[in-house]
C-alpha cells in the first residue's frame, strides 16, 4: 500500500521531470504527445489513488530534529484525505485530457505540461500530507505552479500581472500559515497533523494562543481561497489558459483554503471565535461575489467571481460548524465549475471569445457543449437532482438549525446564483435581441469526451456523495433541515435561472446594466470620494446646481416615460417582476463591484503603493555621500549615549 | 603638593593642550601642510602624555611612527590639494577658531592686483569664477553652505577646505564630546589601583609578544604586509584595459605644459603657495627656454593636462 | 603558559592560511603576466582553504579550549564558523576565477581573498579585544583591495573609497567603545570582562560601550543604521567579488558578535537582546522595502542581504535564550553563503558578458540560458525562503528559534518581511521567465570589448563557457541538499553550540 | 641642581661637537661635494630670497632641528657616569629623536615658500624613508648582542670586543646609512646646488647659521652613535674615557665624511634604489648572521 | 600620580570630539584619513591612561595601543594608495565628488 502511494506522489513529478528533460533533447516534440505522458501520469496516481481506497496507508520520515522538535514529513491516507486526492486525480485526468486537445495548436506545450504536471504532483502531495511542513512546501510549491500556469501566455501583459498578483497575494496568507504551524510546533512539539489534533483534541492549547492560531491558519486559506480581502487575484489570474482555471482555479487550488479548514477542523471546532470570524468572511465574500458576477460581461471572469462566492459558501458552511456540508459543495462544486470552465474553454475555442455581448444563439452550433454547460449551470444553481442541490441544502439545513438569519442569506444566495449563471449560459447559448450570433463549432473529442465525464459528474456526484459520503469523511452529519427551506430554496435558484434568461432574451446581457447600475454607480461614487469633492460642487455651485435641475428634470421625464413604457407591457406581470429583480441585482452588483474595486482591490493595490513609497523614501536615505554616512554613524554614537543615559540610576 | 606633582601637572597641562589644539588645528586650518603639522603636534603631544603615564616605549614608537608617516602623508596631501598652503583661503570669512589657527598664512603677494582680496592665487588675474556667492558670506562658519559649493565654479579647483555641514558638525561633535566629558566627570567607574608599572617595560612588551600575544604579533605583521601589498597593488602603474584610465595615467606622468598667455593658470592649474613666484619666473624664463619649470608639484601637472585634455 | 607545540597545533588551520597568504605575495607579483602561471596563486589558494577546511573538520571533536593564555579560542563554536567561512571564501574563489579568467586580477585576487578569509577566521575565534580589532582589520583592508580590483572601473573606485572610509570610521569608534570595557575591567580577555561586569559594571558605561562596539560589528553584519556603505559597495565592486564581500565578512560578523555579546555581556546586559531585535526589524524591513525599488540587480542584491542580515539577526538576538539560536544562526548564515554565492555567480557572468547589471539584461533570461536562469531561480526563490530549498530550512529555524525565546513579535515581523521580499524576488523571476529576451541584434555589446555571442544557437550552455559551471554546481547543490536534507548538517552545525566560557 | 648641570653639560657639548665639526668638515670635502650632483636637464629657477615665508613654519624650521640633535645627544654616554640621562631605551630613542631634523628640513623648505625650498622638502621626507629601514636594521645587530637598548649597557656589552669585529657587515651598513641620515655626500641632494642649497638658500642669516650649526652637531652625534655601537664607546687603554670617545667619534667622523667625498654623488631616485635593493637586504642578511653568531655563543656572555 | 585618570580620559575625550568633526566635516579624503587617525589617538590614550591606573602590572594594554598604532599606519598607507588611483582615474579626492553610487 505504501509503495501505491508513493507511485501516485511521485508519477506527476517523474513526468513533470520527463518532460522537462525531453524538452531540452528534443525540443520538436508533438504536443499531443506531452499531452499524453502528462495524462498518463494523472492516470496513473487517479489508479492509485482508487487503489488506496479504504486503505490506511502512511509513511513518515523524520526529516531532522531541530533541537527538541522533531520535524517529519510524511504522507496519509485517510477517508478526508482520499476523498481529496480522488477529486484532484480526476479532474486533474479530465483536465489533462482536454488540454491535449486544447494546446494542441499552442507555443511551449511541453513546458505546459511539464508544469500541469508538477501542479497535480504538489496538489496530492498537500492533500496527502501528514506533516504540516510537507503540506506547507507542498502549499507553496502549488503556488508557484499557478505562477508559472497564469504566466504561460507571458507575452501578454495581463499574464504576467496576473501570475504575480496571484503568487504575491496567495503568499501574503500563506505567511499565517507558516506561523501556525510554527507555533503549533512549538506548543505540541509535533509537526505531524494526527499527533497535532490529538494534542489539541487532548486539550493541550489554551484559548487565546488556539484562537490565534486558528485565524492563523484561517489566513492562509483566505489567500488561497480568494476570500475577502485577498480576492483581487483570482479573476486577475483568469488571464492564463483555459485549462489552467479549470483544474486550479476552480477545482483545486483554490479548494485548498476549504481542505484546509477541513483538515484542521477539531482545532478549529475549539476556537468559536474563529468560526465566527469564517462565518462572516464567507458570508459577505459569497454576497458580494455573487452580485459581482451578475455584471460581469467576459464568461471566464463570472465564472471566476462565481468561484469566489462558492467558496465563500464553504467557509460559510465551515463556520456554521458544519464540515460535512463544506466537504460536498467542495466536491460538487469543483465537478461543476471544472464543467462550466471547460465549456468556456471551448466556447472560446470555438467563437473566438469568451465577451458575452459578443455570443449568442451558440445553442444551435454547438448542442453538445451547450448540453453540458446547462447541466453545470443546473447544478451550479442549486436544481435537484444535481451535484450542488445537495450539497446546498446540507449547507442550508444546518444554517437553519444554527442560525435561521444566514438561512436566510444563503437563500439569497441562491438565487443570486441562479441569476448571474443564468444570465451568463442564456447569453451565450440562446440568441438575443442584437446578438452577433457568431459561428462555432463543437471542439475536438479529447476535449468533448472529458467535458462529458466531468459534465456526469456534475450531474450525479451530488447524489453519491449524500448516499455514501458520511461514510468516508470524518464528520458528523447533520439532520436535514425543514422542507419548506428546501423547497424554498430549488425554487429561489430556479427563480433567478429564469430571472436572468428573461432578462438576457429581452435586453441582452448589458443593457439593465447600463439603466440602472450606472447611476447608482455614480452616486456610489460620490459618496467614496466624500467631502473633498463637495468643496469643489460648491465652488462651481451655480452652475451644478442648473445642471442638477436639469439632470433632475431629464431624469424624471425619462422615468416618466419609462414607466409609461412599463405600464404598457403590464400584461407580461413576469417580465416586470423580472426587471425589477434584475435591476435590485444589478445596483447591488454595481454596489458590490464598486465595493471590490474600490475598498479592496484598492486597498490591496494602495498597500503595495505604499511600501513601493515607503520603499522610495528610504531609498533617498541613500545619497550617495559619504559623509551623511559618517555622519550617521556619529550620530548613532550619540544616540547610544542618550540611550545609555537610561540606566542612569 | 610636592614640586613634582607641580611639574607632573604642568607637563600634563602643556602636553594636553599640545594634543587637544593639534588636534583641533588640524581640523579648522585652511592650510593642508598646517594640518598635517599640527595633526603631528598632537601624535607628539599624546606621545608625550604616553611617557608621562610610564608608557615610554609607546610614546617614542607613536613618535617615530608617525613623524615619518605624516610627512609622507602630508607630501601626498600636497599632492592632491590645489591650495595645500591655503593661501587662498587665507582671507576668507572665516569662524573665530579657523582664523586662529590660520593666523599667519602666507598671504599672496601681489595684493595691488585688480581683484585686491587677496585671494587671487593665481596672481595672473582676470578669473571670473573667484566672485561667487560663496565668498561674501557675513560670519558663517564654512563658505556658503551646503549650497554655496555647488555654485561655485572655481574652474575645476577644489575648495578643500568647504564644508557644506560645517556647523552641524561642529554641533554634533560638541555634544559627543561635551556628553563624552560630562559623563566621565559624573560617572566615573573605573577601579584604580596604586599599584606602578614595572621599569622594564621594553623587556615586559616584548616577553608578551613573545607569548601571550604572539599571534597578535605576528598578525600585526601579516597586517602590515597586507598593507604594503595593497598599497603597491593598488597604486602601482599598471595595463589599464580602458583608455580614459590609461590616459589618466599617462597624463599625470608627463611634463607640463606651458601655461598659455591669456589662459589664467588658476582656472586649471592648483597653485601651491610657493607657485605664486612660479608665474613670474614662468613668463622670465619662456623666451629663453619654452619649458616651464619643472617643479610644480605632481597635482599640478595632472591637473593642468586633463584640464587641457577636457577642453 | 608558555605557547608550547600544543599551541601552534591548534592553530593549524589559520598557520595554512597565514603561510599560503606569505608565499602568495610574491608568487603574485612574479606570476601576473605570465600566461597560465598566473593560476597558480588560483591553485595555491584553492589547496590551502581545503587543507584548512580538513584540519579544522578534524577539529571539531576537539574539547574546548583557549590556547595562548586564554586569548584564542579552539571550540566547536569558532570551529563551525572556520568551516563556514573556508567553505565560503573556495566557493567565492571559484567564481572570482571564471569572472577574471585571461586577466591579470586573476593573479592578485587570491590573495586578499585568502586575507580576508584568514581575518575572518581568526575573528570568530578571537578572545582577545586586541585581537578583535586587530583581525577585524584584516578582515577589511584586503576586501577594498578585492573591490578595486579593476582599477580602471570608475564604479569600483567610488565604492572603495566608500567602504574604506566607513569602515576605518567604524572600527574607530568601536575601538574607542572597547578601551572603556578595559577600563571597566581592567582586562582584555572577553571572558574575564564578561566575569567582571556580571559582577557589577556601571551599567551606563555598559551600555555606552556596547552602543559604540555595536557599530564595528554592526558595519561588517550590514545593519540598519550601519549599512550605508553596503549598497554603494555591492554594487560598485565586480559581482563575483561583491558575492564574496557580501559573505564572508558578514559572516565574521555575526559570529564574532555572538561570541562577544555572549561572552561579555553575560545576561543580556544592556538589554542587548532586545537591542538587536528592534535592529533586527529595522534592518529586515529597510531591506526589503529599498529593495523593491532597484532597477539593477546588484544593488536590489545587496538591499536583499541586508534583509537576509536582519533574519539572521533575529537568531542572535534569541542567542541568550533559545538552545539551539546559535546553530539555528549558522545554519542561515550557511544557507545564505550558497543561495547567495550561486546569485552572484549567474549576475557574475551576464555582467561579464554583457557589462551591465541592469534587470533588463534579465529579460528571458531564463529563457536564453536555461542552466544559469535556473541557478539564478534556485538562488532567488530560496532567498525567499520557498521550500524546499535552503532559504526555507533556514528560515524555519530561525523562526523556530524566536518563538522558542519568546520573542514571538519578532518572528511575525521576520515572516512579514519575507512575504514583501518575495515581491523583489518575484519581479526579477518574473523580469527572467515572463518576458520574451530581446532580440540578439539589440543586444550591446560589451562596453570594454570582446562582447559573447548571445544567440539561442546553444540552449544547452548557460550563455557562456564552462568557467562558472563548478561554481554553479557547488552553490545550487548546496542550496538544495541544505534544503532537502538539513539533519547532517545540523547536526554538524549544533557544535556551534559549544562556546568556550 | 644637578639637573641644570647637566642640561649645561649637554649643552656645551653639543655647541663645542658643532664647532669642531663645522671647522673640520671642510678640510675632507671638495668643491665639487659642495656643489651637490649634477642639476637635471632643463632649466631651473635662478635662486631667489624667502620673500614671502610661512610666519610660523620657517623659523621653526631649524628650530626644531637643533632640538632635534639637542635631545639627541641626552643618551649618548661620555663615561660609564658621563651621560646625561641613561634611558632604558636609549638607542631607539635616538633613532625616533633624530627623525626631528627631518621635520625640521620640512618646515623650513615649506615654510620659505619658494619653489626650490619646497623641492628640499620632498627630496629630504624621500631620503628619510630611503635610509630608515636600513639604519634600523644597522641598529639591530649591535642591540641583539648587547641584549639591550640603553646605550651604556651596549658600550658595557663591548667590554671584551667591539662590535665592528663581529659584525663588520653592520659596521659597513652604519657607515653609509650614518651618512644618508646626516645629508653628506654622496647623499647631498637636499642641498645641491640647483635648488639653491636647500634650505640654506632660502633661509635669513640667522636661521642659515643655525642650520649649520644643526647639521654639523648632527654629523658628530651620529658619529659618536657609531662610536657607541660599534667602537665600544668611552672603553680604552690610558686616556681617560670622554676622550676616547671623542678620539672615536673624530676618527669616525674623518673616515665617514672622507669615504663620502669620495664616492659618486647619487641622486634621491639613486638613493632610494640603493636603500631597498642593496642596503636593506643587506641589513636583513647582517641581522642573520649576528643571530647565528648569538646562538654559536659568540660575542658577550 | 598627581594627575587623575579622569583628567586623561577627557583628553582622549576631546580628541575623539575633535577627530569626529574633521571625519564628518572635512571633503578631502585625506583630511578625513587624518580625523580617522585622530580618532585612533584618542583610543591609544584612552588605553594607556586605563592601563596605568586600572592594571599596570598587565602590559596587555600596551600591546593594543601597539596594534591600534599599527593599525593606523597601515591604514594610512593602504588609504593614501586608494587616494593615489582614484586621484588617477578621477583627479580629485574630493569626497563628494563621488556620490555616482547612490539610491
Amino acid at each position: 500500500m505504501t509503495a501505491l502511494l508513493l507511485t501516485a506522489l511521485l508519477a506527476p513529478f517523474t513526468a513533470s521531470i520527463a518532460l522537462v528533460v525531453w524538452g531540452r533533447v528534443r525540443p520538436g516534440t508533438s504536443p499531443a504527445a506531452a499531452g499524453w505522458v502528462s495524462t498518463g501520469a494523472a492516470a496513473v496516481f487517479l489508479a492509485a489513488v482508487i487503489g488506496l481506497a479504504g486503505s490506511d496507508a502512511a509513511t513518515h520520515l523524520t526529516w531532522l530534529e531541530t533541537g527538541s522538535f522533531p520535524l517529519t514529513i510524511g504522507v496519509t491516507v485517510t477517508g478526508l484525505t482520499w476523498f481529496a486526492a480522488l477529486l484532484v486525480a480526476g479532474v486533474s485526468l479530465l483536465v489533462a485530457v482536454y488540454s491535449v486537445g486544447y494546446m494542441a495548436e499552442s507555443e511551449g506545450h511541453l513546458r505546459f505540461f511539464a508544469e500541469l504536471s508538477f501542479f497535480t504532483g504538489s496538489m496530492l502531495t498537500l492533500v496527502l500530507a501528514d506533516s504540516l511542513l510537507l503540506l506547507f512546501a507542498a502549499w507553496e510549491a502549488v503556488g508557484v505552479a499557478s505562477f508559472l500556469l497564469i504566466g504561460f501566455h507571458f507575452e501578454q501583459s495581463d499574464a504576467r500581472r496576473g501570475a504575480y498578483k496571484a503568487f504575491v497575494m496567495t503568499r501574503l496568507g500563506d505567511l499565517g500559515f507558516l506561523l501556525a504551524w510554527l507555533l503549533l510546533l512549538q506548543e505540541t512539539g509535533s509537526v505531524r497533523i494526527s499527533e497535532v489534533l490529538g494534542a489539541v483534541e487532548g486539550g493541550a492549547l489554551s484559548d487565546p494562543r488556539l484562537t490565534l492560531i486558528a485565524l492563523l491558519l484561517f489566513a492562509a486559506a483566505v489567500g488561497k481561497s480568494a476570500q475577502l480581502p485577498l480576492t483581487a487575484w483570482l479573476p486577475a489570474a483568469m488571464a492564463g489558459p483555459t485549462p489552467v482555471s479549470a483544474l486550479i482555479h476552480s477545482a483545486t487550488m483554490v479548494a485548498a483554503g476549504v481542505f484546509l479548514v477541513l483538515r484542521l477542523f477539531p482545532l478549529f471546532e475549539r476556537a468559536p471565535v474563529a468560526l465566527d470570524v469564517l462565518l462572516w468572511t464567507g458570508l459577505v465574500t459569497a454576497f458580494l461575489a455573487a452580485l459581482v458576477a451578475t455584471i460581469q460581461v467576459d464568461f471566464k471572469r463570472v465564472l471566476a467571481w462565481s468561484t469566489v462566492s462558492q467558496l465563500g459558501e464553504m467557509v460559510l458552511a465551515l463556520g456554521l460548524g458544519a464540515p460535512l456540508a463544506a466537504a460536498y459543495h467542495l466536491a460538487a462544486h469543483a465537478t461543476f465549475k471544472a464543467t462550466l470552465f471547460l465549456t468556456a474553454g471551448a466556447v472560446d475555442h470555438g467563437a473566438g471569445t469568451r465577451d458575452l455581448r459578443r455570443l449568442g444563439g451558440l445553442a444551435r452550433h454547438m448542442p453538445l457543449t451547450a448540453s453540458f454547460m446547462i447541466v453545470a449551470a443546473l447544478a451550479l444553481a442549486g436544481i435537484p437532482p444535481f451535484a450542488g442541490f445537495w450539497s446546498e441544502e446540507l449547507i442550508l439545513s444546518a444554517a437553519v438549525q444554527n442560525r435561521p438569519w444566514v438561512a436566510v442569506a444563503l437563500l439569497g444566495l441562491i438565487f443570486l446564483a441562479g441569476f448571474y449563471i443564468g444570465r451568463a449560459v442564456t447569453a451565450i447559448l440562446e440568441p438575443w435581441p442584437g446578438a452577433p450570433r457568431p459561428r462555432a463549432e463543437e471542439p475536438k473529442a479529447t476535449m468533448l469526451t472529458s467535458t462529458a465525464v466531468l459534465a456526469a459528474g456534475a450531474a450525479v456526484s451530488g447524489g453519491v456523495l449524500a448516499l455514501w459520503g458520511a461514510r468516508l469523511l470524518p464528520f458528523e452529519e447533520h439532520a436535514p433541515g425543514p422542507v419548506a427551506w428546501r423547497v424554498g430554496a430549488v425554487l429561489l435558484g430556479a427563480l433567478g435561472l429564469l430571472l436572468g434568461r428573461t432578462l438576457v432574451r429581452r435586453y441582452g446581457p448589458i443593457a439593465p446594466l447600463r439603466l440602472v447600475a450606472l447611476p447608482l454607480e455614480n452616486f456610489v461614487e460620490l459618496l467614496f470620494v466624500g467631502a473633498g469633492r463637495l468643496v469643489l460642487l460648491v465652488a462651481f455651485a451655480v452652475g451644478f446646481i442648473e445642471r442638477l435641475l436639469d439632470g433632475g428634470a431629464r431624469a424624471l421625464a425619462r422615468g416618466a416615460r419609462k414607466t409609461a413604457w412599463l405600464t404598457s407591457r403590464a400584461e407580461d406581470g413576469f417580465d416586470r417582476l423580472a426587471l425589477g429583480g434584475a435591476a435590485g441585482a444589478m445596483a447591488g452588483a454595481g454596489l458590490a463591484e464598486l465595493l471590490e474595486r474600490e475598498a479592496f482591490g484598492a486597498g490591496g493595490d494602495q498597500a503595495a503603493t505604499s511600501l513601493f513609497q515607503a520603499g522610495g523614501g528610504l531609498r533617498l536615505g541613500q545619497t550617495g555621500r559619504l559623509y551623511l554616512y559618517t555622519l550617521g554613524l556619529f550620530v548613532w554614537v550619540g544616540a547610544a549615549g542618550l540611550l545609555s543615559l537610561l540606566w542612569w540610576r | 603638593m610636592s614640586f613634582a606633582e607641580v611639574a607632573e601637572w604642568f607637563a600634563f597641562a602643556i602636553l594636553a593642550v599640545i594634543s587637544v589644539a593639534g588636534a583641533l588645528g588640524m581640523a579648522t586650518t585652511m592650510s593642508m601642510f598646517r594640518s598635517g603639522i599640527f595633526l603631528m603636534a598632537s601624535f607628539i603631544g599624546v606621545a608625550g602624555l604616553f611617557v608621562l603615564l610610564s608608557a615610554d616605549l609607546l610614546g617614542l614608537l607613536q613618535v617615530m611612527m608617525y613623524i615619518g608617516g605624516m610627512l609622507v602623508m602630508i607630501l601626498f596631501m600636497v599632492l592632491f590639494s590645489h591650495d595645500p598652503g591655503g593661501s587662498m583661503m587665507a582671507e576668507m570669512d572665516m569662524s573665530l577658531i579657523e582664523r586662529f589657527f590660520s593666523l599667519g598664512l602666507s598671504s599672496p603677494p601681489d595684493e595691488g592686483m585688480e581683484h585686491g582680496d587677496g585671494m587671487d592665487m593665481g596672481g595672473s588675474g582676470g578669473h571670473e569664477g573667484m566672485e561667487h556667492e560663496g565668498m561674501e558670506h557675513g560670519d558663517g562658519m564654512d563658505m556658503g553652505g551646503s549650497g554655496g559649493h555647488e555654485g561655485m565654479d572655481m574652474g575645476g579647483m577644489d575648495m578643500s577646505m568647504t564644508t557644506p555641514v560645517k556647523r552641524w558638525a561642529a554641533a554634533l561633535s560638541l555634544v559627543l564630546g561635551g556628553g563624552l566629558v560630562a559623563l566621565l566627570l559624573l560617572r566615573p567607574a573605573w577601579p584604580t589601583t596604586d599599584a606602578t608599572p614595572s621599569p622594564e617595560s621594553a623587556r615586559m612588551i616584548g616577553e608578551l609578544l613573545m607569548s601571550k600575544y604572539m599571534m597578535a604579533f605576528e598578525s600585526a605583521g601579516l597586517l602590515i604586509l597586507i598593507g604594503i601589498f595593497g598599497a603597491v597593488l593598488v597604486a602601482r602603474p599598471g595595463a589599464y584595459p580602458d583608455r580614459d584610465a590609461r590616459d589618466a595615467y599617462v597624463t599625470a606622468d608627463l611634463p607640463p605644459a606651458p601655461i598659455e598667455e591669456g589662459r589664467p593658470p588658476s582656472a586649471d592649474a592648483p597653485v601651491p603657495p610657493e607657485a605664486l613666484e612660479e608665474v613670474t619666473v614662468n613668463e622670465a624664463h619662456r623666451d629663453k627656454a619654452g619649458g616651464p619649470p619643472s617643479l610644480n608639484g605632481p597635482a599640478g601637472h595632472a591637473a593642468s593636462q586633463s584640464a587641457e585634455g577636457d577642453n | 603558559m608558555t605557547s608550547g607545540s600544543l599551541d601552534l597545533w591548534a592553530i593549524i588551520p589559520e598557520l595554512i592560511l597565514a603561510g599560503t597568504g606569505l608565499v602568495l605575495v610574491p608568487v603574485a607579483a612574479f606570476v601576473h603576466g605570465h600566461g597560465n602561471w598566473r593560476y597558480l596563486p588560483m591553485v595555491l589558494t584553492v589547496t590551502a582553504l581545503l587543507a584548512a577546511l580538513g584540519f579544522t573538520a578534524r577539529m571539531l571533536p576537539w574539547e574546548d579550549q583557549a590556547v595562548f593564555s586564554g586569548t584564542y579560542a579552539i571550540d566547536g563554536f569558532g570551529n563551525v564558523f572556520k568551516l563556514i567561512l573556508e567553505l565560503g571564501g573556495l566557493v567565492s574563489l571559484l567564481t572570482i576565477t571564471a569572472h577574471f579568467r585571461e586577466r591579470d586580477q586573476v593573479a592578485h585576487a587570491p590573495m586578499a581573498l585568502l586575507f580576508v578569509t584568514l581575518g575572518g577566521v581568526g575573528l570568530v575565534s578571537a578572545l582577545d579585544l586586541g585581537l578583535i580589532v586587530l583581525f577585524l582589520q584584516m578582515l577589511s583592508m584586503p576586501a577594498y583591495l578585492l573591490v578595486t580590483l579593476v582599477r580602471s572601473d570608475r564604479r569600483g573606485n567610488e565604492a572603495t573609497l566608500k567602504y574604506f572610509i566607513y569602515a576605518a570610521a567604524a572600527l574607530a569608534i568601536m575601538a574607542y567603545g572597547l578601551t572603556f570595557l578595559y577600563g571597566m575591567t581592567g582586562s582584555l580577555e572577553l571572558r574575564t570582562i564578561g566575569r567582571e561586569l556580571a559582577a557589577g559594571g556601571d551599567a551606563v558605561w555598559v551600555a555606552l560601550s556596547l552602543g559604540l562596539i555595536l557599530i564595528g560589528y554592526g558595519f561588517e553584519m550590514t545593519l540598519v543604521p550601519f549599512h550605508f556603505w553596503a549598497p554603494d559597495v555591492y554594487s560598485g565592486a565586480t559581482a563575483p567579488v561583491t558575492g564574496f564581500v557580501s559573505v564572508v565578512p558578514k559572516v565574521a560578523g555575526f559570529a564574532a558578535f555572538l561570541r562577544f555579546a555572549l561572552l561579555a555581556y553575560p545576561d543580556g546586559a544592556a538589554a542587548w537582546p532586545t537591542l538587536v531585535a528592534v535592529l533586527a526589524v529595522a534592518t529586515m524591513t529597510l531591506g526589503n522595502l529599498v529593495a523593491l525599488r532597484q532597477s539593477r540587480l546588484k544593488r536590489l542584491l545587496a538591499y536583499s542581504s541586508i534583509a537576509q542580515a536582519g533574519y539572521v539577526l533575529v537568531a542572535v538576538a534569541v542567542a541568550g535564550r533559545a538552545e539551539d539560536a546559535l546553530s539555528a544562526a549558522a545554519y542561515y548564515l550557511s544557507a545564505y553563503l550558497f543561495m547567495n554565492l550561486a546569485a552572484f555567480a549567474v549576475v557574475a557572468q551576464v555582467e561579464r558578458h554583457r557589462g551591465s547589471d541592469e534587470l533588463a539584461q534579465y529579460r528571458g533570461f531564463g529563457l536564453r540560458a536555461p542552466w544559469a536562469g535556473a541557478v539564478l531561480a534556485l538562488a532567488l526563490l530560496s532567498l525567499a525562503g520557498l521550500p524546499p530549498l535552503a532559504g526555507f530550512a533556514g528560515k524555519v529555524f530561525v523562526l523556530t528559534a524566536a518563538i522558542d525565546g519568546d520573542m514571538t513579535w519578532l518572528a511575525v515581523v521576520a515572516a512579514v518581511n519575507m512575504v514583501i521580499g518575495l515581491y523583489y524576488y518575484v519581479a526579477v523571476l518574473a523580469e527572467m521567465y515572463l518576458r520574451r529576451p530581446p532580440e540578439p541584434s539589440s543586444a550591446t555589446p560589451h562596453p570594454s570589448g570582446r562582447p559573447g555571442p548571445w544567440t539561442p544557437s546553444a540552449p544547452l550552455a548557460p550563455g557562456g563557457p564552462a568557467a562558472y559551471w563548478p561554481a554553479y554546481l557547488l552553490t545550487t547543490a548546496g542550496t538544495l541538499a541544505l534544503g532537502i536534507l538539513p539533519g547532517p548538517v545540523l547536526r554538524l552545525l549544533d557544535e556551534a553550540q559549544r562556546l568556550v566560557s | 641642581m644637578e639637573l641644570t648641570l647637566r642640561a649645561l653639560g649637554v649643552l656645551a657639548a653639543l655647541g663645542l661637537a658643532a664647532l669642531l665639526t663645522h671647522f673640520f668638515e671642510p678640510a675632507a670635502l671638495s668643491d665639487a661635494q659642495e656643489r651637490g650632483p649634477a642639476a637635471p636637464a632643463g632649466p631651473r629657477a635662478p635662486a631667489e630670497l624667502a620673500s614671502n615665508p610661512d610666519r610660523w613654519m620657517h623659523p621653526a624650521g631649524p628650530v626644531m632641528a637643533l632640538l632635534g640633535v639637542l635631545f639627541a645627544l641626552v643618551v649618548i654616554p661620555f663615561g660609564p657616569d658621563l651621560v646625561p640621562s641613561d634611558l632604558g631605551i636609549g638607542v631607539f630613542y635616538f633613532i625616533v629623536v633624530v627623525d626631528f631634523v627631518v621635520l625640521g628640513l620640512s618646515l623650513g623648505g615649506w615654510g620659505a615658500n619658494t619653489r626650490n625650498s619646497v623641492d628640499v622638502y620632498y627630496r629630504a621626507t624621500a631620503q628619510l624613508v630611503a635610509y630608515v629601514v636600513p639604519l634600523g636594521l644597522a641598529y639591530i645587530g649591535a642591540i641583539m648582542m648587547a641584549r639591550s637598548l640603553s646605550t651604556v649597557s651596549i658600550v658595557e656589552a663591548q667590554a671584551g670586543m667591539w662590535f665592528i669585529v663581529l659584525q663588520p657587515v653592520g659596521f659597513a651598513l652604519y657607515l653609509v646609512t650614518g651618512l644618508m641620515q646626516a645629508y653628506r655626500p654622496p647623499f647631498v641632494e637636499p642641498f645641491a646646488a640647483f635648488i639653491d642649497h636647500g634650505v640654506y638658500g632660502a633661509s635669513f642669516p640667522w636661521q642659515a647659521l643655525l642650520w649649520r650649526l644643526a647639521l654639523s652637531s648632527l654629523m658628530f652625534l651620529i658619529a659618536a652613535m657609531g662610536a657607541v655601537l660599534y667602537l665600544g664607546g668611552w672603553r680604552g687603554p690610558l686616556l681617560p674615557g670622554p676622550v676616547w670617545m671623542l678620539l672615536k667619534t673624530f676618527a669616525l667622523m674623518a673616515v665617514m665624511v672622507w669615504g663620502g667625498s669620495r664616492a659618486p654623488l647619487l641622486t634621491t631616485g639613486r638613493m632610494l634604489e640603493l636603500s631597498w635593493k642593496v642596503l636593506t637586504p643587506v641589513g636583513l642578511v647582517n641581522v642573520l648572521l649576528v643571530g647565528a653568531l648569538i646562538l654559536l655563543g659568540v660575542g658577550p656572555s | 600620580m598627581a594627575v587623575p585618570l579622569t583628567a586623561y580620559l577627557i583628553v582622549g575625550a576631546l580628541l575623539f570630539g575633535i577627530g569626529v568633526y574633521a571625519v564628518i566635516a572635512q571633503r578631502s579624503a585625506v583630511m578625513i584619513l587624518m580625523g580617522i587617525e585622530v580618532l585612533l589617538n584618542a583610543i591609544g590614550l584612552n588605553l594607556i591612561a586605563f592601563w596605568r591606573f586600572v592594571n599596570p602590572e598587565d602590559y596587555s594594554a600596551q600591546i593594543f595601543t601597539i596594534l591600534i598604532v599599527t593599525i593606523g599606519a597601515v591604514e594610512m598607507g593602504i588609504g593614501l594608495g586608494i587616494m593615489m588611483l582614484l586621484y588617477r582615474n578621477r583627479g580629485t579626492v574630493q569626497v563628494d565628488q563621488y556620490d555616482s553610487l547612490k539610491g
